[in-house]
């Protein structure tokens, strides 16, 4: 046995809650131990569309937040998500009660501090969902947490009140302006920087974001720990259809799986620019 | 039950059980082996490797489609020599049975591949991915060219000598699959693998182009399976002796049972494995107690049972 | 959006819409008029019909497989002569549009074929259906022999002259799609309708032996869509002047975009209409709104779009 | 517009009842108005699996009895369900309120004497479906009714209590004598024919027992109805993957749509020995 998908485990989870919240729907699975070996960042592989499905392939989603009563070995995990395609709009459709063929946990997790630090938080669109859990994670271990949330309009924010509290700050951004600051979640970035009040970045969204913020950390020298999304077949490195262009420690770009080398990757190596590109 | 003959050979290899990997849909391995041990099943088929080390195409590389996929991967690989270095030895330690696939850009590359395999000790056979353009003929794929095909098998077959066991893995994307069959089994073939993916494309109705970055991929998953089963039974009528390695949507073991019934002697899971890592364990288990519920006493006797009385 | 222009032309024949019927899957029309009024849409094509009244195979003649279906119908149909008497003159009084599939068992036939249709007026255009065996070659397929179906073709257009443009149906079972299309093009092809089903077979696992009485049947439906859509591309690029009518797996607005941004003139909905009678009306409707919202001015912009800057 | 499908509506029915009767679902469809054209032999075909459904091609089944209270729109229809593949299982498996895509009615109905008549009723399986609410209708225009069921084992006879009403005698036949009589419903037909208590006789169920009532009507020359059951693709007449051999008046075997020419057909006509053959 190698180290890859150590932790991952084929279960049948229970939907123990579905609620819509703006365009999203807050999916809470009861999936027992594995959440043990959850951590921030992780995330879950579901089939989708039941046992006469012509959606072969699973669909991926970032785990927000998990709970544990361990002696009663009874877990929870959160996901946030947007009714986008046939599969997620089923995902959103399942009641309390229904079963779901999940595979989870995947994936790296975000990197924590050893030493407390202050860290900034960056989401965008259904990208906040992880950042509320490594938030919980990162205030215990006595970091500072900022969090920026952003999106196109006010009800593509995700930023659930129980959320807040793990923060010490939270701005939100939305580009029509229906929603706190107007602008986009990179705006306050280079300022915050500047300040002196960012060690590390932790980003999620679109890749288009994880890009920019990506320019503005190398520029800076600030560490920048960000969860990409490309489509995956299968979520368990086995099809090689999730690759991103990514620098090795030699200076040579490989084409690195996200699902089991991410979906938390370190900003600076990932090369962008190459991304969707002919390759080298 | 425990009285089937669940084994199969293809060729001179004998495999305990006939459910397999397929190439490119298992990595080369060590994803799997943290959801079954690897010697569980029949082999492990290794992705096709070539000479050198390969990026493969740009993203994206695939693309949904009812009851299948397409996926335009470019042969991403290490190259034969870190796959010898690293892959190789992590299979063996595991007791796994290995086929290892290559794929060559030139006839010339499929023997300088064949040659560096020679060597290696404990691989089971070698898989010839025959689906890749031949660089030097227009990109035109090998295996849809008789002559390109059999110039390919001929030139592993003197290679490699008697020592390693060579499967021969077609393209359904052709005219006559007898033809192509013949012409390799001809050349020194001791098995063949049906089916390839099938050539396929999808457009992004959003962009309003190709959604593969490759523009082209292969189609794959239950989609295809009354392809890959036709191609069995075509090859299988034509060339009753030569073993077959089945693929193509197979996802249970009544599906594998059809692949076996039309003419296969063992069968690769493919992109099955994608929606569930153990799909190839249920196939095997299934496979298993559907042969003795039929009353078959080995598996061999129901390769190509559709057949009987033509 | 009543600004879009939604006409199509195939060669010389125009069509106010572009979404037809697919042969074979509308039988003559009769049954589906029930659903809704035939003159709505853009053609009816009719089932394949041959000189002579033909029982077709025997059951079973059909299997359904992963989102898709097999059938082996064996072209059953009540010969030419029936055909005109009774079908053609009902559908005209419709005020359908009609385009006349014709399938042979050898070359001679199809000329005779077109010979009885030329003198019916009021048929916009016919569709030679080359996927039949030929009887006189060993039951090859004429679609897949380029040689027979340029001489199919060859007949077809010296005997209809300038008359009634003909729409060659092409079988995506070939190694080179393109070639065969060249040369019934060359042959005096006005347009090309693709694909055909592809070739299948399902093993029925309790009786162990193929399900069709017929063995093979045609693979059709969303499972072969992304197959059509490779084929339709490949043909665009190859052609981009002929105009193609598109098929396979058609069931949304949506598809039937996919399939023209590839290079389709026009769309036939095959399968589709078996799920659902009124499957027509709605793929025309939600074209028509796809168009209008992304902005195109007339259908004729969108084909082969997806082909720009290439 | 041909006459073809005269009737035939595509509707969305609302699941009313589902109820599992021996091997099989009583399933209980609230339809509409189109019970009105709705006739004894007709049958449903409807999509199944689901909106993201691998299943491309609708189920038949027959109408096993409808109910009208024409003021309100509000008829019912009855289909008895054997869960055998996988539509068969899903359509069993819809709670009541589920929504279904169906079209009906489809095919030929069942003749009716003009005149009173004794009428023999033979029933395989979940064959006797339709035969409860032709009892009806014959029973309402002065007619005998005495019904034959049977099957392999007691639990793969349909006949509810309330059917019994309809008929004057019902027999019971089960291969494994796990209810009734031991043997098979065609045992007792001849002798029915010889006391002169057959004017005519209707069937449904497995094609060879179709052919064996065939064969002792032909023999005795009583009249017989049967709906037979190809597999089908589209219902409506426009695949001709249903057809089966039947002679026409002139001699000549023809090859018949069962949807639209059936599925209730003269048992004299259709050619038994050349069904599943090659054709002439
Ligand atoms: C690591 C990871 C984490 C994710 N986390 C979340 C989350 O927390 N919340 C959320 O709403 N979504 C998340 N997504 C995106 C989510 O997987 C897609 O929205 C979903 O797969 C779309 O499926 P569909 O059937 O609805 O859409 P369709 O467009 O019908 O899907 C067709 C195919 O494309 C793939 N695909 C389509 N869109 C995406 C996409 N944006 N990313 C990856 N694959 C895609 C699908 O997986 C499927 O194979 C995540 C994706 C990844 C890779
Ligand atoms: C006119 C008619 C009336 C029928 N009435 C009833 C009824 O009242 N109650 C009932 O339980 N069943 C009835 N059937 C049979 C019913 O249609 C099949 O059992 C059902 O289609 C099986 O579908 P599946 O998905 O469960 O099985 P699968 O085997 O998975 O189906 C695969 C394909 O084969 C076809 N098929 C499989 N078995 C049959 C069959 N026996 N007859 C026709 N097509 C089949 C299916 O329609 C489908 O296209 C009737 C069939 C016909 C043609
Ligand atoms: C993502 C992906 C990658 C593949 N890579 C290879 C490969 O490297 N070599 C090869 O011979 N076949 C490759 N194949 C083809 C499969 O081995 C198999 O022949 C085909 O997918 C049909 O089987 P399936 O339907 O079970 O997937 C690949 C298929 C997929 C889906
Ligand atoms: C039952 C059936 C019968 C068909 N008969 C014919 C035919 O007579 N002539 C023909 O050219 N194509 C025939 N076809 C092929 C269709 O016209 C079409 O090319 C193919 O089914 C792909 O389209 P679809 O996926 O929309 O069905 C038939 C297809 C089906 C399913
Ligand atoms: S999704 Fe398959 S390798 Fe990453
Ligand atoms: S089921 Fe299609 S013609 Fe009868």
């Amino acid at each position: 046995m190698s180290s890859i998908n150590r932790h991952a485990k084929h279960i049948t989870a229970t939907v123990v809650g579905n609620k819509r919240i703006g365009q999203y729907h807050q999916i809470l699975l009861s999936v027992g131990d594995i959440v043990q070996s959850t951590h921030p960042g992780n995330f879950v592989a579901i089939s989708v569309g039941g046992e006469n499905s012509a959606m072969i392939l699973r669909r991926a989603f970032a785990i927000s937040r998990i709970s544990h009563r361990s002696d009663k070995g009874d877990g929870t995990m959160e996901l946030i998500v947007a009714p986008h395609g046939s599969g997620s709009r089923w995902l959103c459709a399942q009641p309390e009660g229904a079963s779901l063929d999940v595979i989870a946990p995947l994936g790296t997790a975000f990197g924590i501090p050893t030493a407390p630090a202050q860290a900034l938080l960056v989401g965008g669109g259904y990208g906040s969902a992880p950042l509320f859990g490594l938030a919980e994670v990162l205030k215990s271990r006595g970091c500072r947490v900022d969090m920026i949330l952003g999106a196109s309009t006010a009800s593509k924010i995700y930023a659930p009140i129980e959320g807040k509290r793990s923060v010490n700050s939270l701005k939100i951004y939305t580009e029509d302006g229906s929603a706190g600051i107007s602008g986009k979640v990179t705006d306050p970035i280079p300022g915050l920087i500047q300040e002196g009040v960012v060690d590390v970045i932790y980003s999620c969204g679109p890749m288009a974001m994880l890009a920019a913020i990506s320019r503005i950390a190398n520029a800076a020298e600030v560490v920048h720990q960000c969860a990409v999304e490309e489509s995956m077949a299968c979520g368990i490195g086995v099809c090689m259809t999730c690759v991103l262009p990514v620098e090795n420690s030699e200076g040579e770009t490989k084409m690195l799986r996200s699902c089991i080398e991410g979906p938390v990757m370190d900003g600076a190596n990932v090369q962008w620019e190459l991304v969707g590109k002919v390759a080298k | 039950m425990s009285e089937l003959d669940f084994s199969t050979t293809l060729g001179p290899a004998w495999f305990p059980t006939p459910v397999f990997t397929a190439s490119g849909c298992a990595s080369s391995g060590k994803e799997l082996s943290q959801f079954f041990p690897l010697n569980a099943i029949g082999a492990v088929v290794t992705k096709s490797i070539m000479l050198k080390a390969r990026p493969g195409r740009p993203t994206p590389r695939m693309a949904e489609t009812p009851s299948g996929m397409l996926n335009s991967i470019g042969l991403q690989g290490p190259g034969i020599d870190a796959f010898l270095a690293n892959d190789i030895p992590w299979l063996l330690e595991q007791n796994a049975r290995v086929i290892v696939s290559i794929a060559g850009e030139n006839v010339e590359e499929y023997s300088v591949l064949a040659r560096r395999l020679r060597s290696v000790g404990g691989i089971s056979a070698i898989e010839v991915n025959i689906s890749c353009p031949n660089v030097e003929n227009r990109g035109l794929v090998f295996a849809c060219d008789p002559n390109a095909s059999r110039a390919v098998v001929d030139g592993v077959r003197r290679t490699l000598g008697g020592d390693i066991p060579i499967i021969v893995k077609l393209s359904p994307d052709v005219t006559d699959i007898t033809e192509i069959a013949r012409g390799v089994v001809d050349a020194g073939a001791d098995a063949l693998s049906l089916i390839n993916t099938v050539l396929g494309m999808v457009i992004n109705v959003d962009t309003m182009r190709p959604h593969l970055a490759g523009k082209t991929g292969g189609l794959s998953g239950p989609a295809i399976r009354p392809i890959a089963v036709r191609n069995i039974y075509q090859v299988h009528q034509s060339l009753p002796k030569t073993p077959i390695l089945g693929m193509g949507g197979v996802r249970s073991g009544r599906d594998a049972l059809e692949l076996i019934l039309a003419g296969a002697s063992g069968i690769s899971v493919g992109t099955a494995t994608f929606s569930n890592p153990v799909t190839i364990i249920n196939v095997q288990k299934e496979l298993r107690e559907l042969l003795a519920a039929k009353g078959f006493a080995s598996l061999r006797d129901a390769v190509g049972f559709a057949h009987r009385n033509e």
